[in-house]
Order: structure tokens, then sequence, then C-alpha cells
């Protein structure tokens, strides 16, 4: 236990990264190794304030904690408030270390305005730590749309080929959900005022968490928060974004979308929209349902054909994403857990995944599955390392990805079996495209393509090497010793639970 | 020393006078720099109408304000503008694409516009006192600058110093181009 | 721990704690091979050329303790009648979901460990000699330590769910090993097949294991096998629910132990190296199915009816595999049909209530099983990688040990006594007649154990007399070469044919009150107690002495035609004659191509999964793209098309939009004035 | 007539129509630059006599339009530079010729 009482630690950790990108500009960007050390040792430094924060976090008690409240527009009662329950520090550990991991990754990858590049990640840093922390709906919402801002630079920027259709396409469609969601946090807020007389309070989350609000209220605004949310999780039909924004992105940005930014979304739902508009939660949490698990089998099988590897993984990314919805809306203990637990290891294996992608990518400068073979041969510790991922993504127990999916479906099989049993479908699916696309990458004979970039086809490299060694250890980690995480989340779960009410059972109509 | 306070025959007073003989030099010659097709022209009008500004603050009881309209506006904004005139000024346009097409557009906006604000002003009940204006102490305004609003002051210096680093370097001459004009 | 106060509670019932000293051995036994598969990875080929000296030690060192901890328990009686039990730490802590890695060691998991273990650590000792020539052998030996590590823990866990982590390993491990030559893309699609085809049985174990937590609220089998009964003497188990349950939990023991239809992975595990075949079809993987049902006694025994459905899938295993493995080519074919047929036998026993049958006759099998798997890899390895039964012949006299040790793992499996097979297939068979008394369909289930006894033996002396008598049809080019294995692989053999000779007379005898039936009694008394079928007291003279002797004769009869039919000793096979008997037959050459595509199982498989499965996908794929994207490009498109409209009036001119500003603001000055005001 | 706020306010007025018809109709953007010079002087002769006619508020009108001078002449500079700019690239300080943002 480390006693920060009166440190304020989360504004640090957003100062740091923010403070560090702007101190990143005056380096002057001919020296691009300058840059990237600079920025390696931000992203750490975050880190480090991060776990710091991890340690003193008292996780037996209740509530929110390292509160700072200061006022920042007294006249709608807008605050700067920040603070951390269980759930989102559990989330912003896995942002401070994605987003050095990242930084990390991008050492070999990008070769031009290095600077500007990494100016940008330190700042969807801020905002990706922004969203977590906030505890105030503007204060969110400011956070959430800063968020877009390096997103759409990185991959219009430094993307593929096709990168302004993909990052004009992400823009567009995450916009037209969060201004939805403004109106819906404006109505919410005045109507807050009608009923209570008071600004005071409009735009905080515990204030607004059990007040109550009318149901068409509610169920409009749950909405247009639905919308927002699903749209980043990204749930179906709302997904196409995900797979041409994956494809172009930069290694790097793949990593941190797939692995702190469709988290947001989930996020949200647990933070904001559920505890907010229990009713009309409850109430959607039918179709929700239903909606999640459409994509969690049709995710998958539209993976199964997909030509290009970091296609295919994003089409996993709508599966896997889909058992948090289901995990949400299943309104069950052991669901939810199972559904946060889920976040945290999408987050590491799917980044894990995409660093491996960006490594062979480096070297061939191609992703069609049909053009490689015999990886296993050429590159051997890089097909470990792949390998230990799909395995992982495949849901191995021992490794991360099964707790977190064995608990959405034990929990979801409590409430409805029906949904359970198509959900556990998956298990069969994911495995046939994770490993389809293995056997071709890696297995049989080495590709004529692949020979005939001979000596360039070099296996990973010690920094390579680095910036997955953490997530596979914390893949074995979460797998063996879930309990790091589960303890923390308890909680919070609980607490959401109790807010939400019990749950309707027989989800499925 | 002692001339009547009003006029003769007229009964006006002599204030009156002045300040209606600069507005008349002020707003004519504010309308002569829109309308003059010559932009030489158009900069010494505008120095002509910031005089008769300066002349109203000083009328007005503001020696302050009317001294540093003078030192800014005329001094420094105005020659600005004249320079800036000629250094764009190389081939001078014809005279028929002094206004665009939209003029007369504009010009119905601007009266409507005066008749729009005109109305509301003299709808409109101020509570003022019809006193006749104070003159305000230098002493006063250097303390309420200095001590009152030093932060702002400060910040806008800070500003006028980045406006002229900018300049410059948004004016400057792209070096590494020029070499290869050359 | 409420795991420990529930055990207590049901005082006598119950497994103890175990004592450090038994904590540290069971946690060791699972630390030493995943410690060993760790270090043989991390060294990799820092190892050199002797790449077995951490995992081959580390399976030796294994061994020893297993067999301490055998001996404690089945001889000694340290542990109780009940076992013991201890928990390591606690795994999932997910509010009232809480899931210990805890451990039980009974007398069940102790006849287990003799499997896996002693057939673990001979096949890694066979794989110094059978690997010896290939390059990257240390992956193998890796691979292989892992393999124990999983096995281990299966047997070892204390709760469904780790049982389930143990599985799932298990298959990750003979993924790893079924594709060891992952440059073949024959055995890369084997390891995809074997781990897919897995995980549909999982999908049913996973949710047999949600329905029983959701059912009795706690997955240790203590407490589990204890609440069970209580709920559906309560009445709160309906019959149909109790069913479900128990065929879910079965699915999973159908994709591991290779059950039809989930059986089409097994003959393609084929694709590894011989010891992983030894390995997977012997002493590990596919037993795993069996001792999750044998280990699940007390919940499968609450439902007779998914124990009949369980029988007759067994039955139907058997004879479909024994059919195919009657016409193979491939020697490892055979035998791979050859397990399946034999892992039927033991779910027939399961789903009868034969538990104790069932068990031993996994632990026979195991051993000629075995036997038989390392014998074809010698046999393979002397002909330098031929396995087409059609090119060997006449081998006996040249690999005198392989021979040797293979023909006693013939006549053992075969079911001669006093070999091993004799005894567990015998009581197998006997307790299925004898439980017709209480279910009339186990006749028939006899009668087709009995004939699959009769094809087992057959195809055995088949592939026995194609392969070691009669005249060579070796390669001439191979022929000079060949000769016997080096003695790493030789002694493994000999060592399996002892307890190939002697283990069922020393387990199985004497009949109805023999030493596994003591060992295993207090582990099935329950489940024997709730199905009530009790057993009459043998009668050598009476009806189990009649059984005896038509199995005994059912397979001599067999063996009696193949070795007239493909030649025994020096005598040649009449290959002739086999043509024409096949063509005299009623639809003989149909069958007979039918057989020989294994039931064309493959073929509907690849139609079903492969083809119709892609085309669903693919019409996924093209939906997603055009329906899906469509609908947002198509949104995008009319936005774009109107704002191109629209766009002329952006003139792109900044006076135009201030003038724009300029008259809007006009116009909302003249409402505000004239118009609200007013 | 110089005691009455009106009177200011009208001529500050007709100040700015000027200067936003100068805005909205010249095409030399130095031309346009002098038309915002002459709408914030109307602006700030507005200030200043509001100032005046309001005791309480004291000498912080000439404070104010002190500073909107200050500001006006950053303005000038920025602007006045940004002409120079694009003339130097264009060859042309007509406005209805920089359209390239169009697209």
């Amino acid at each position: 236990m480390l006693d920060l009482t009166g440190v304020p630690v989360l504004s640090i950790l957003l100062a740091v990264p923010l403070v560090g990108a702007i101190l990143l500009a005056f380096v002057p960007g001919d020296r691009p190794q300058l840059v990237r050390r600079l920025a390696l040792l931000i992203a750490l430094v975050t880190f480090g304030i991060s776990l710091a924060a991890v340690l003193a976090f008292d996780p037996a008690q209740s509530g929110y904690q390292l509160r700072e409240t200061t006022s920042w527009i007294p006249f709608f009662g807008i605050q700067y408030d920040l603070g951390v329950d269980g759930i989102s520090l559990v989330l912003v550990v896995l942002t401070t270390l994605l987003s050095w991991i990242s930084i990390l990754a991008s050492f070999g990858p990008i070769q031009s305005r290095v600077k500007e590049y990494m100016i940008s990640f330190l700042v969807l840093e801020v905002g990706m730590l922004g969203v977590f922390l906030s505890l105030d709906l503007f204060l969110f919402y400011i956070f959430w749309e800063i968020v877009l801002v390096p997103m759409y630079l990185i991959i219009g920027i430094w993307g593929g080929a096709n990168r302004i259709y993909a990052t004009v396409k992400f823009v567009l469609y995450t916009l037209v959900g969060s201004l939805l969601m403004l109106v819906a946090l404006v109505a919410t807020a005045f109507s807050y005022q009608v009923a209570t007389g008071s600004w005071d309070g409009a735009f905080s989350v515990e204030k607004l968490v059990g007040f109550g609000f009318d149901p068409t209220l509610q169920l409009f605004a749950f909405l247009a928060f639905f919308l927002a949310f699903a749209i980043k999780v990204p749930m179906f039909p709302f997904h196409t974004w995900l797979p041409d924004a994956h494809v172009e992105a930069p290694t790097a940005g793949s990593v941190i979308l797939a692995g702190v930014l469709l988290k947001l979304g989930g996020y949200g739902f647990i933070r904001f929209a559920m505890p907010i508009f229990p009713d009309a939660a409850r109430d959607l949490a039918g179709p929700i349902i239903v909606l999640s698990l459409i994509a969690i089998i049709y995710g998958a099988i539209v993976a199964i054909v997909q030509p290009d590897v970091k296609k295919l993984i994003a089409y996993s990314s709508v599966s896997h994403m889909g058992f948090v919805t289901l995990g949400l809306f299943a309104f069950q203990e052991q669901a939810m857990q199972g559904a946060i637990l889920q976040m945290v290891n999408h987050g590491l294996i799917t980044g894990g995944l995409f660093l491996c992608v960006g490594i062979i990518y480096e070297r061939t400068h191609d992703r069609t599955i049909a053009k490689m073979g015999g990886l296993a041969a050429k590159t051997p510790i890089w097909a470990a390392a792949f390998g230990f991922f799909i395995m992982a993504s495949v849901g191995l127990p021992g490794l991360a990805g099964f707790v977190g999916e064995f608990l959405v479906f034990l929990g979801t099989f409590a409430v409805d079996p029906l949904a359970a049993a198509i959900a556990s479908l998956v298990m069969v699916l994911g495995a046939v495209y994770l490993l389809w696309m293995f056997q071709r990458v890696a297995f049989g004979e080495v590709s004529d393509f692949l020979k005939g970039l001979g000596h360039h086809l070099t296996d990973m490299t010690p920094t390579e090497v680095l910036t997955l060694a953490p997530l596979a250890a914390l893949t074995i980690v979460m797998g063996v010793y879930p309990a790091l995480i589960l303890d923390l989340i308890t909680g919070p779960v609980n607490e959401l639970l109790a807010a939400l009410g019990p749950a309707t059972t027989g989800m499925l109509p | 020393m002692s001339l009547p306070e009003t006029m003769p025959y007229t009964g006006w007073r002599w204030d009156d006078l002045v300040f209606l003989a600069l507005a008349g030099v002020m707003l004519g010659s504010a309308l002569l720099v829109v309308l003059s097709r010559n932009i030489i022209r158009s900069g010494l009008f505008m120095v002509l109408s910031f005089l008769g500004l300066a002349g109203i603050y000083a009328l007005a009881g503001s020696p302050i304000v009317a001294a540093a309209q003078v030192l800014v506006y005329i001094g420094a904004i105005s020659v600005l503008i004249l320079f800036a005139v000629m250094l764009t000024q190389s081939k001078a346009g014809p005279a028929a694409l002094v206004f665009q097409r939209q003029a007369w557009i504009a010009a119905i906006a601007s009266v409507v516009l005066l008749g729009l604000i005109g109305a509301s002003i003299l709808l409109t009940d101020f509570p003022a006192a019809e006193a006749l204006p104070t003159v305000h102490e230098t002493r006063e305004v250097a303390f309420l600058i200095f001590d009152a609003n030093v932060f702002a002051f400060e910040v806008v210096s800070l500003l006028l110093l980045a406006a002229v680093v900018g300049g410059i370097f948004i004016a400057r001459r792209d070096e590494s181009a020029d070499e290869e004009g050359a | 721990m409420s795991f420990f106060a529930e055990a207590g509670g049901h005082a006598g019932h119950g497994p103890e704690l175990a004592d450090p000293t038994a904590q540290l051995l069971i946690t060791l036994l699972m630390a030493i091979p995943l410690a060993g598969f760790a270090l043989s990875v991390i060294l990799g080929r820092r190892l050199g050329s002797r790449p077995w000296v951490i995992a081959v030690p580390a399976i030796i060192a294994t061994w020893l303790i297993a067999m301490f901890l055998v001996w404690q328990t089945l001889f000694v009686g340290a542990y109780g009648e009940y076992g013991i039990t201890f928990t390591l730490y606690e795994w999932i802590p997910a509010g009232q979901f809480r899931v210990d890695a805890n451990f039980l060691m009974d007398n069940l998991t102790a006849v287990m460990l003799i499997v896996v273990t002693t057939i673990g650590m001979l096949v890694h000792v066979y794989s110094i000699g059978y690997m010896s020539h290939d390059p990257s052998k240390w992956r193998f030996f890796a691979y292989l330590n892992l393999f124990m590590f999983s096995m281990l823990l299966l047997v070892l866990a204390g709760n469904y769910l780790l049982v389930f982590a143990a599985w799932e390993l298990v298959g990750l491990s003979s993924y790893l090993l079924i594709g060891f030559w992952y440059h073949k893309r024959s055995a890369a699609l084997a390891n995809k097949k074997a781990f897919i085809t897995n995980r549909v049985g999982d999908v049913g174990f996973a949710l047999g294991i949600m329905a029983l937590w959701t059912t009795v609220g706690t997955l240790n089998f203590t407490e589990v096998f204890t609440l069970i009964p209580e709920k559906v003497a309560g009445g709160e188990l309906g019959p149909v629910l109790m069913a479900g349950i128990c065929l879910l939990l079965f699915m999973g023991a159908m994709g591991k132990s290779a059950q039809f239809p989930l059986h089409v992975w097994l003959p393609d595990a084929m694709e590894g190296p011989t010891p992983v075949s030894a390995l997977i079809h012997a002493a590990t993987m596919v037993n795993a199915g069996v001792y999750l049902v044998a280990r699940s006694s007390p919940v499968f025994a609450q439902s007779a009816g998914a124990l009949l459905l369980i029988a007759c899938l067994g039955a139907f295993t058997a004879i479909l595999a024994a059919s195919i493995a009657l016409t193979q080519k491939d020697i490892k074919r055979v035998l791979a049909y050859s397990t399946l047929s034999q892992l039927g036998y033991m779910f027939l026993a399961l789903g009868v209530g034969a538990w104790i049958p069932a068990i031993f006759h996994l632990v026979t099998h195991g051993f000629f099983k075995g036997l038989l798997f390392l014998g074809s890899g010698s046999v393979i390895h002397a002909v330098h990688e031929e396995q087409d039964m059609d090119r060997m012949g006449g081998l006996a006299g040249k690999i005198r040990i392989t021979h040797l040790t293979m023909l006693i793992g013939t006549i053992a499996i075969a079911g001669i006594p006093p070999l091993a097979g004799f005894f567990s297939k015998d009581e197998i068979l006997g307790e299925t007649f004898k439980f017709g008394v209480y279910e009339q369909a186990f006749y028939v289930l006899f009668v087709v154990g009995m004939i699959v006894a009769g094809m087992t033996a057959f195809y055995m002396w088949r592939l026995m007399g194609k392969t070691f008598y009669g005249k060579s049809r070796v390669d001439p080019h191979v022929e000079p070469k060949i000769h016997e294995s080096p003695w790493t692989m030789t002694l493994p053999l000999i060592l399996l044919a002892i307890p190939s000779i002697g283990i069922g007379l020393a387990l199985g005898w004497p009949l109805g009150d023999s030493t596994i039936k003591h060992w295993l009694e207090p582990v099935f008394h329950e489940a024997e107690v709730t199905l009530g079928r009790e057993l009459p007291k043998v009668q050598l003279f009476g009806i189990d002495g009649i059984l005896i002797v038509i199995a005994v004769s059912v397979a001599t009869l067999g063996i009696v035609i193949a070795a007239a039919l493909f030649g025994i000793g020096r005598k040649d096979g009449r290959s002739e004659t086999v043509r024409s008997l096949t063509q005299r037959i009623p639809f003989g050459p149909a069958l007979y191509r039918a057989s020989f595509n294994r039931w064309y199982f493959d073929d509907l498989n690849h139609l079903l999964f492969v083809r119709f499965g892609g085309v669903v996908a693919e019409s996924a794929a093209i939906f997603d793209r055009a329906v899906i994207d469509g609908i947002v490009n198509g949104t995008a498109k009319v936005t774009q098309g109107a704002g191109d409209r629209i766009r002329r009036i952006q003139t792109g001119k900044v006076q135009n939009y201030a003038l724009g500003i300029a008259i809007g603001l006009i116009v909302i000055s003249i409402v505000l004035l004239f118009v609200v005001t007013r | 007539m110089s005691q009455s706020l009106d009177a200011y306010l009208l001529l500050a007025a007709g100040l700015f129509a000027i200067g936003t018809f100068g805005f909205l109709a010249k095409r030399n953007a130095i031309a346009m630059l002098m038309s915002i010079e002459l709408m914030l002087n109307a602006v700030n002769l507005a200030i200043v006599a509001f100032a005046l006619f309001t005791p309480s508020l004291g000498a912080q009108g000439s404070v104010i339009a002190l500073f909107v001078m200050a500001v006006a002449a950053a303005e000038a500079t920025v602007g006045l530079a940004i002409v120079i700019a694009i003339y130097r690239n264009r060859r042309t300080p007509l406005v209805d010729e920089y359209a390239s943002m169009r697209e």
C-alpha cells in the first residue's frame, strides 16, 4: 500500500504525457532517435505513475478513490472530477502499458515525421486516460473527442495505401455516435436541472447514477449513448469501420485501436450508459444480447474467409468484443466480471497479435495470407510468438483469454442457457479461423513469395521481442492468476449490479 | 481665451460643432476609404479618418485613448498598411476590378445594418446618466493597466510579441525556394 | 475453505486433506514436466545434439514420484479409501463463482497415473532413438513434456474447470505434436483438424460445466458428487436436465476419446511422429474422455438414459472403427482405428455401468496399444519410413525383437488368455451381457461387442501377416538395409511387452474379486449403488465360463481366418482368395470400398464443413462488404451527392461567406427586434 | 449632442456599417484589412462611449480600448504578413483569386 494522500496522482498521470507531448514539440525534428527515446521515456514514466496509482489504490474500499475535484464551469455544475475504481484502474494500466509498447514498436516502422507521430501518440494517451479517469460527463465527453483527433492523424498520415478512406470512415462513424451522445448528455443534464432546480451535479456521474430519470428520457438518452458506445466497441452492425481502420493503421495504431479504443465503448456502457439509465438498459438488454450474439458468431464466420491477416484479426475483434457486450447486458455478476476481464485480455492478446503481424509486415510489406506459408521454418521465434497469441485468442486455459470468455459464458448460461450455447459455438469457430490462418501462414512449405525475400526475412530483433514479452508474460499471468484483476473489479461490479437492479431472466425473445 | 459658450446666431455649443465637424471628417473619409478606386488613396483617407476619431476621443475626455489612437493607428498600423500596399502593388489592377460583383448587395446590407443598429440604439433607453463626460486622469488609467490588469497587460504584450514573430515568420522569404529560383 | 468443510461434513465419504509431503509431491508431479518444457523451450537449440537431457530425466523423476504416490495410495493405503485433496491456490475468485487450483489424489487417479507416467516415460525414452535424426528434436522433447504436464494435470485436477483447462492443454500439446513436421501440409491439416474436432466436443463439455455450476453452485468433484444425488433425490433436478448435463459432459469425452461422430481426427493424427501416436493413443489423450466419464460416475449414474446412449454410441464406434480397420493399408491407420474401436469398448462399458472394467480396459489397452504403436514405429523405422503394409512382409526374421513384442501385443489385444486384453475385454462383455437383465438393449450391445472382438482379432492378425510374414514386398533398395532399432527403442518395447502379458492376470485375477476391483471399488461404489445394477457372483462354471468360452472362440476364429488369409510364419498370404471372397459377398466390392474410404466420413465432413461452411463464410463476408458496409457507404454517397449539389453555393470566396454571415445576422436581428420583442 | 450617448453610438454604427461594406465589397485584400480596421475603430468608439456615460466604470473603458488597439495591432501585423506571403505566391492581392481552399 502506497500512501499518496494529497498527491494528485491522476492529474499527474494526465499531465505527464501532455507535458511530454508539448516538450517533444521543441525537440528538433531532425533527431528522430532522440524523439523516439524521449517519447518512450515519457510513456514509461506514465506507466510507472499508473502503477503507483495501483499501489495507492485500496481494493477493499468501495466507491471512487484518488479523487480530485475542482470546479470548472460552475454555472453548469461542470467539474474537473477525476477518480478511479477497480474497473477504470485496470483499464488505465492497460492503456499506459500498451502506450509504451506501441511507442517502442513504432521505433522501426515509423521513419517519417517521427516527432509528429510521437506527439500524436502521447496526446492520444492523454485522451484515453482522461476517458477512463473522468467522473464528470462533460469532461468525459471532451476526452472522448480528444481521442479521435490523434487517431485520425495516426491512421491518415502514417497509414497504408487506402488510409484516407479508412480514417475518414473511422472519424465520421465515431462522430455520428458521439454527437448524438452529446445531445443526450446535455438533455440529461437539463432534465436533472429541471428536476432538482440546480445545476449542481448535473454532469456528475455519481449524482446521476440512481437519479431515476423519466423512462422516455432514459430510453432516448440510452439509445444515443448506446449508439456512441456500440460504434466504438464495435457492435454488429456498426462494425465495418474497424476492418478498414485496422488494415490501414500502422502497427502501433492497430495495437492501440484494438487494445484500448474499443474498450472505451465497453467502459462507457459500464460507467455511464448502464448505471445512469438502468431501466432503459434493462428494457433493451434483450435486443442488445441478440446483437452481441450475432456479432460473436458473425464476426467469427466472416473472419474465416478474410484474405488479409489484419482484417482477419479485426473481425476476430468484432467477435471477441461481442463477449463484452454480451457479458455486460446479461446483468449477471460473473458475466459482467468476465466482460471486464475480456476487455483487458482482448487488449493484451489482440495487441500481441497485431504486433506480430506488424513485425512480419515490416519484412514482407505484405499481409496477404495466400502469399505466406512456412514462416515457422523461416522465422521460428516469430512463429512461436504468433502461435502463442493465437492460442490465447482461441481461449486456451492457462492463458488470459480463457477466464474472461468462460466467465461470460457461465454468467450468460445462468441467465439464458440458449444464448450461452449459441455464443459458445465461437469456441469452434475461433479455432477454425485462427488456426486455419496460422496453418497457412506458418506451416507448410516456404512460399515462393517468402523465398524471394531471401535474407531480408529475418527473425525477430531483441527490440521486437521486448515489445511482445510483457504482453506474453501478462497473458500467462492473467490466465493462471486472474485474481489480480478479479479482486479489483468484484466490488465495482457488485455496486453496478446493485444500481442496475435484478436481472430479467430469459433475455432472448 | 473667453469664447462664448455657444456659437453666435445658432445657439449651438462649440463642443457640438467640433463634434459634428470631426464626425463629418471621420465618416466622410471612411466612406472615401471604401469607395476610392485607388488603394493608396484609400490608405491616406484612412489616416484622415483615424485622425478624426482621435479628435472625437479627445473631445469625449479620453486623452490617453486619443493619444494611443494617433500613435497606434496613424503611426503604426496605417504605415504598416501603406507599406504593404507598396509591396503588393506592382501592377495596379484595372479600376473595374476594385469591387466585387456582390458590392451592391453589400451596400444594401450595410445600409440595413446601419438602420438596424441605429434603430436599436434609438429604441433603447440607456440608463446611463446624461452627464457631461468627465476627463479621466492618466494616472487612473495607469493604475488600471499596470496594477489591476497587469496580467492581461502581460498577456497582450506576449500576444504582440507572438504576432511580430509570427508576422516575420509568415512573411519571410523562403530562402531555399529563392535559391532554387536563383 | 468451504471445500474442506464440505468434505469433512460427509465423514468417511470425502477425501482427506493432504499432508505437506503429499502436497509437495503432487505439486512436483506437475511442476517437473512443466519446468522441463519451459527449460527445453528456453534453451532450445542450445541443447545441441542431445536435447533430451532435460526432458527425459524430468519424466523419469516424474515417474518415480508418481510410482511413490501410487504405492502410497493403492498398496499402503496411506491416503485412505477416498484419497486426499489439497488446494494450491484460488484460481478464479469471481464473486460466487470460485474455482481453486485444487487436486484430488484417489485410487482412480493412482491407476491413471500408472498408465500415464509409465507409458509416457517409455515413449520419452523411445523417442531418443526414434527422433535421433530430426534436426529440431529439442522441440519434440519440449512438447512431450508439455503433453505429460497437461495429462497429469488432467488426472490430478480436483474440479471440473481445472479438468477442462488440462483438457484444452492436452489439445494444445496434441496440436503441437501432430503438427511437429509442420512443413508437411498433411501434418498441418491434421493438427488443425484434431484441435478443431476436439473443440467441438469441448463446447459441450464447457456447457456441461456451466450447467453443473448453475444447478449445484460448485465445480469441485467431491461437492458435486454429493450435491447432485441430493438434488436428484430432492426432486430439484429433473431427469431431462440430468440427462442434458450428462450428455453435455459426454460431448467433451466424445471429442477427446474420438467417439463417433467426432472420431475423424484420430486417424489423421498419425501425421505426427510415431511416438506421438503412441502417446496420444495409448497413454494420454484418448483416455481422457474415459477418465472423465468414470470420474463423474456419480453424476452419470443419475441418468440411466444418458448412459444407455453412451453405451450405444460406444458400441457403434467400436464396430464402425473395426470395420474400417479391416481394409486399411497404412500400418498406423489400422492401429488408429483399432484404438477407436477399443475406446468404443470402454464407453460401452461405462454406458452399461461397468465402471471398473472400463478403467481396467483403459489400463491394459494403454500398455498393449502403446506397445503396438511403438512397435509399428520400429517397423516403419526399419523399412525407412514406409507405412504401407503392401510394401512390407516377411520382416519377422529381420527385426526379431520388434516382431516378438508386436506379436505379444496382437495376441493381447485380440483377447487370448492369459494376456492382458482378455481379462479386461471379457469383463466388459460379461457385464454387458449380465446387465441385460436390467436393460434389454444390452443384449444387442453384447452381440455387437462379440462381433467386434472377432473383427479385432482378424484385423490385428491381418496386420501381423501383412507386415511380418510371408514374402517380402519391401522396396529392393531398402531391403538390404533393414535393421533392428537401437536399444533406446527396443527397450521400451520389451518393457511394455511385460505388462501386456501380465497385467491382466495381475490385476484381473481372480475374476470377480480382482485387485483392480478392490482398488476402484471405493471410487465407483456410489455410482454402482445409484444405478442399482448388481453383479451376480462370478460363476466360472456357469454363465461366466460360457461367456469366456464364446469370447475366446470368437477371437481365436478371427485369428485363424486372418492367419489363413494373410499368412503366418513363412506362409504367404492368399491375396487372391481375399479378392475373390470380397467379390462373392453381396455388395462385397462396394462395402470394401466404403470401408477403405472410412465410410466416406472425411468426404462428408469436407463437403459439410469445408465446402458448405466455406460457402456460408464467403457469403457472410460478401454480405458484410456489400450490404452492411454498403449501407454505410451508401449513406456516405447520398450525403456526398447532396453535398455536391449544395456545394455550388460554396464559392470558396471569403467575402461571399462574410456576406452570408452579415445577411444572416441582419435577419436574426430583425427577427429579434421586431418579432420576438413584440 | 456631444453629451448624448446616442450620438456617439450612432457615429460608431455609421463607421461600422462603412467598414462592413468595405469588407464585403472590396476585392483587394489590403483594402479589406483597412475595412476591418474601420470596424474595429467603430467598436472601440462604442466602448469608449459606453464607458464615458457609465460613471461607475471610471477609466476602465479607456483601458479596454487600449487593449483592443493592441490586439488590433497584432491582428494587422499578422494579417498583412499573410497578405504579403500569399502575394508572393500568387502575385496578386485580389482575394477572389485565392480559391484553393475550395476543394
